[in-house]
């Protein structure tokens, strides 16, 4: 494997923000990005990407393959939390074992974020619509996960449930999805309608991106360490499903990549979808909904290992093997 | 008159404001951003608000004895379920 | 000893801590950005706190009954008039 | 009419953002941008277009027909609060009357911001000396308002309200008053002495600028959506009074800016003011020395119908009048 | 059952919350960004909390008389040295 | 002196601003920035600061006068806080004497970063290691702080006094100290392995900069006049140490300076860290380690004086003084 990308990607300083976030905890200084920082963080994010996707989006178009790379993101974030959950039933109950699996079908933005910036430093093109593939992989690992629950749970309380509509409410209708795919379609008319308000936004959503980009992984940092210690309370079960989840599940989107013949920087986000969980979305309809798991383990698994297994190894090594399988564009 | 003091995730911060109005309560007042740790060990932080976990609620209700009892049933099968605690003191108007 | 819990306006704060520091209070603690509803129904929500009318107070006061006395008319005299509620309970130094 | 301009705007991210918030709340997700960002955006918002105000004014100068223009805006904001009140007196008491007046008196300035912004994708001009308008309609409104209550109200309980000294000092040195014309004097002592204090502004001041204001907007239109609940209950008088009040209030502001021969885009700042209603500065002051009036009528009139209306609908009408009775600069 | 309130320096609310779980309360909870006033006079305003002061902590805690017993000792002693107040009073679950 | 100097700094924009948080509170306006935005801002400032110091020593290299510039102001650190503390002794107890001691052996970064501001308007260079002295007086005068307390005050309660450990602790991974130091070394490697990173956080690190430095120095005036106050319980000893003790620590800084040969730009930001005093580190690293100081009065005096006297009269005094001992480069 070529270590030239991982040394590029250790040295960028997203990472090593990131990296100063994990030591601030680890050394116990009193580092803190007070609440609602991150929120802030989090929700200009998701809107910049979610803008500049739609900008994207309309200027290429919605031809070629991008219908079939679009289903393709959905069938897997519909298919991953099916194998997980059989193979999480061996260690956990139905509760934790589905909710684990909902996390792990569905995404993180900011793994696709520093995905990008990689991409950006080695020049390689990647295209709008992966957003949208984005944003759609949200909503069915959700349903997929609270189905498990239904089906393998029957005798629940039923006067605290949430009936089907709140549940596809949650999964279609929660904050982060919502406000990545509203920035998308708005993305997409000012680009086709209005193309100076594109230019308008550029400063905000497009220059700034990168240093708030760092400011949120450094918090990221202070996050993941923090979770280490509830991961020592999970077991190393766990601790190896969130190690190799994450590599298989990029095996599978490389595999469906160069199937579809996707380019290296399509690729790259492909896996990445493909191999990262959800701390946002997920936990938010996970808590309502399937209240009897234990929060500490889906967050801690998604956000303590395999969120920075991702950003720091998954992201260049996944790239070397795009590399050794998609030839250049 | 009484004051009932309720902590739990601010997830279920309309649910349980629900419960309240409609056992007629006269009002009541809401303190978010709440950190904590419960029976099962776990530390709700406020590190984890952005996430969707969210942090805690503080709901304070001054009302009398008769509200709390309305309230009661709901607001304690909501907590049972979902986690939280709920106490219950005496307090009089100044 | 006495325990005094206001919650009102943030408005009307620098109105209720003048009186309470008059009355010759110990001390005082002061939680912003609490958010409820009250007698006519209004919800006072956290997304208003940018505009003019900001969110509520939580005024929290452990003094003597004495003090409690002697604040009394002026601090009810805020509330009657601005709206918010006060609510006086025991409390026993740890 | 002229539809282009409408859909201009329509279609401007700033309206897609705002429209975005307000779908946010009617779709019933849990999107919300936690306090005190929203306070941050709008402080930002004034410091800018305060700052950038008075750099503008010290380029254009006090010539010509500034003072005119800054005094018709004053008086506007002393007689519109009085026929605003005998108009709702018929339906309000006093309190309630006088505080809605006040409103309607005084501006928003975020609509003032999107006008400009407007402006600017037409490439039409306007001047600084529109930002000192904005700020200077304020306090009028306010001490009207007050004015009108100790007027019509004389047997109020005196022991807790606030005397002359502490309105008319609400009135002047309310935060965003205060920040508005403290940023405009900076700008204009800035380019005055230090004109590469300017160029060092800028990028803060001006670039971000029009990506914070779509930020603060998808807010703007969370809460305004929040608001509509309140106005069922407000009634059909006070909406139609939220719709119609702007209307008039902006067909006189033309006929004003046609009789000082201003510039269309100056016009147009100034058909806004006239048209605007408060929701910051008035209900910080009528909160203090009116509290017998309900807030929940003069935020929601205001911020619930007035706001939406003028930003949707009105800035692309009041263009097109404008574009009617007076020539292109 | 018994409420503890305690409203200290954010400072030591390591110290404070390390006590209260040594001497075995079920949970706590936590609310930050308070201000207020104290023995001193001094005031802890919210503009200060980007300084090395911070702002004050609020902890509540809902245990047994037993557990109060227990940790009396420990957050007196920290509360005398640094500052802060302490009051206990009755609750009962919902 | 040079009045011209004076005024450029006077009327730039971010002095303005300060003067306008002072008004702000001397008016009793309710302008205020609510937290946690001051902190935003000054977690900001110091990533930034950190990351540009990083980029430029990584450019210029550890050679020349680096070493010897860097030992100087440690040894500063160290000296300054020795003979305040006798100073105090003549009016405060060990404690306090100890807490002020060591809040003017350690440094101010907003003063430091107002200063470089101002050399850029002048046009005048300065050097990335400056940074790294900054980052390193932080420390050695808190230790010493420590040390006068457990020298002259023996019988000191034990029980909840921090060890050593926990001192050394605070002193060296108390947050601020922290970040500016993990922000240099980031600086550093990414502008060695990854030149392309500098770039892409420039807008963030670096345009953005100065507006937000007002931003910020707006909530500073706020804070630093509802500060003066606390200062009349302090007394005249007080307010004439804040005063003339950044006179005699910037005199002796110049001596330095000039005997070290640096240029006018390092010995302005030289004289600048010896003049300044903390308000943050120390009082953090005070407040747990010797509570039995009186918080107000480091606090007040740091924050309410001498951070004032050193933006508004110090940097522009400093300058010309240079200018008449150290020759242009
Ligand atoms: N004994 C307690 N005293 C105060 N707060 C508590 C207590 N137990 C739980 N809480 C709060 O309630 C939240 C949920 O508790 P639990 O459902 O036990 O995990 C915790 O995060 C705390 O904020
Ligand atoms: N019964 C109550 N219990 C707790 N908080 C209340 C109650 N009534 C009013 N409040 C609080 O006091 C504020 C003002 O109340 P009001 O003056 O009745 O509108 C409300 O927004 C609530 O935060
Ligand atoms: N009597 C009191 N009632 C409520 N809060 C208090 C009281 N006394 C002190 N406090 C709080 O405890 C903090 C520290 O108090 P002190 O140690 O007395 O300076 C103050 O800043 C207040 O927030
Ligand atoms: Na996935
Ligand atoms: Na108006
Ligand atoms: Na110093």
């Amino acid at each position: 494997m070529d270590t030239s990308l991982v040394l590029q990607n250790l040295l960028s300083p997203a990472i090593l923000f990131f990296f100063l976030g994990v030591f601030a905890v680890l050394l116990g200084t009193d580092l803190e990005i007070p609440a609602p920082l991150p929120k802030l963080f989090s929700l200009y994010l998701l809107l910049s990407i979610g803008f500049k996707g739609g900008v994207e989006l309309q200027h290429s178009g919605l031809g070629g393959n991008v219908v079939l790379t679009i289903s393709a993101a959905v069938v897997m974030s519909v298919l991953v939390p099916i194998y997980c959950f059989f193979l999480l039933r061996s260690k956990f109950d139905v509760f934790n074992s589905a909710a684990i699996a909902a996390a792990y079908g569905s995404i993180s933005a900011v793994t696709f974020i520093t995905a990008e910036s990689f991409l950006k430093v080695l020049n390689i093109q990647s295209d709008g619509f992966m957003v949208a593939a984005l944003a759609l992989m949200e909503s069915p690992a959700i349903i997929v996960g609270l189905l498990l629950v239904k089906l393998a749970a029957r005798d629940r309380r039923s006067d605290v449930n949430a009936g089907w509509g709140a549940l596809l409410h949650e999964a279609f209708l929660n904050s982060s999805v919502y406000l990545l795919i509203g920035s998308l379609i708005i993305g997409f008319l000012v680009a086709f309608f209005n193309p100076s308000g594109v230019e308008k936004m550029e400063p905000f959503t497009g220059r700034l991106f990168y240093g708030v980009l760092c400011f949120f992984l450094l918090d990221m940092g202070i996050i993941a360490a923090q979770r280490l210690g509830d991961l020592r309370r999970a077991g190393a079960f766990l601790t190896g499903f969130a190690l190799l989840m994450p590599l298989l599940n990029a095996g599978i989107g490389l595999g469906i990549a160069v199937f579809l013949g996707l380019s290296q920087g399509n690729a790259l986000l492909f896996m990445v979808l493909c191999a990262s969980a959800s701390y946002i979305a997920v936990p938010a309809a996970m808590r309502m909904t399937v209240p009897e798991a234990n929060p500490s383990l889906y967050i801690s698994s998604s956000l303590g290992i395999t969120f920075p297994f991702n950003i720091i190894f998954g992201i260049p090594l996944y790239m070397a093997l795009i590399q050794r399988f998609i030839p250049a564009g | 008159m009484k004051r009932l003091d309720l902590i739990m995730s601010e997830r279920e911060l309309d649910k349980v404001l629900h419960a309240i109005r409609a056992a007629g309560a006269p009002g009541y007042s809401v303190m978010r951003h709440v950190t904590g740790r419960g029976r099962s060990g776990d530390v709700v932080s406020e590190s984890m608000e952005f996430s969707g976990l969210g942090a805690n609620a503080h709901v304070i209700v001054f009302c009398d004895e008769a509200t709390i009892e309305r309230l009661k049933p709901a607001v304690n099968s909501i907590l049972e379920y979902f986690g939280g605690v709920a106490f219950v003191a005496d307090a009089q108007p100044l």
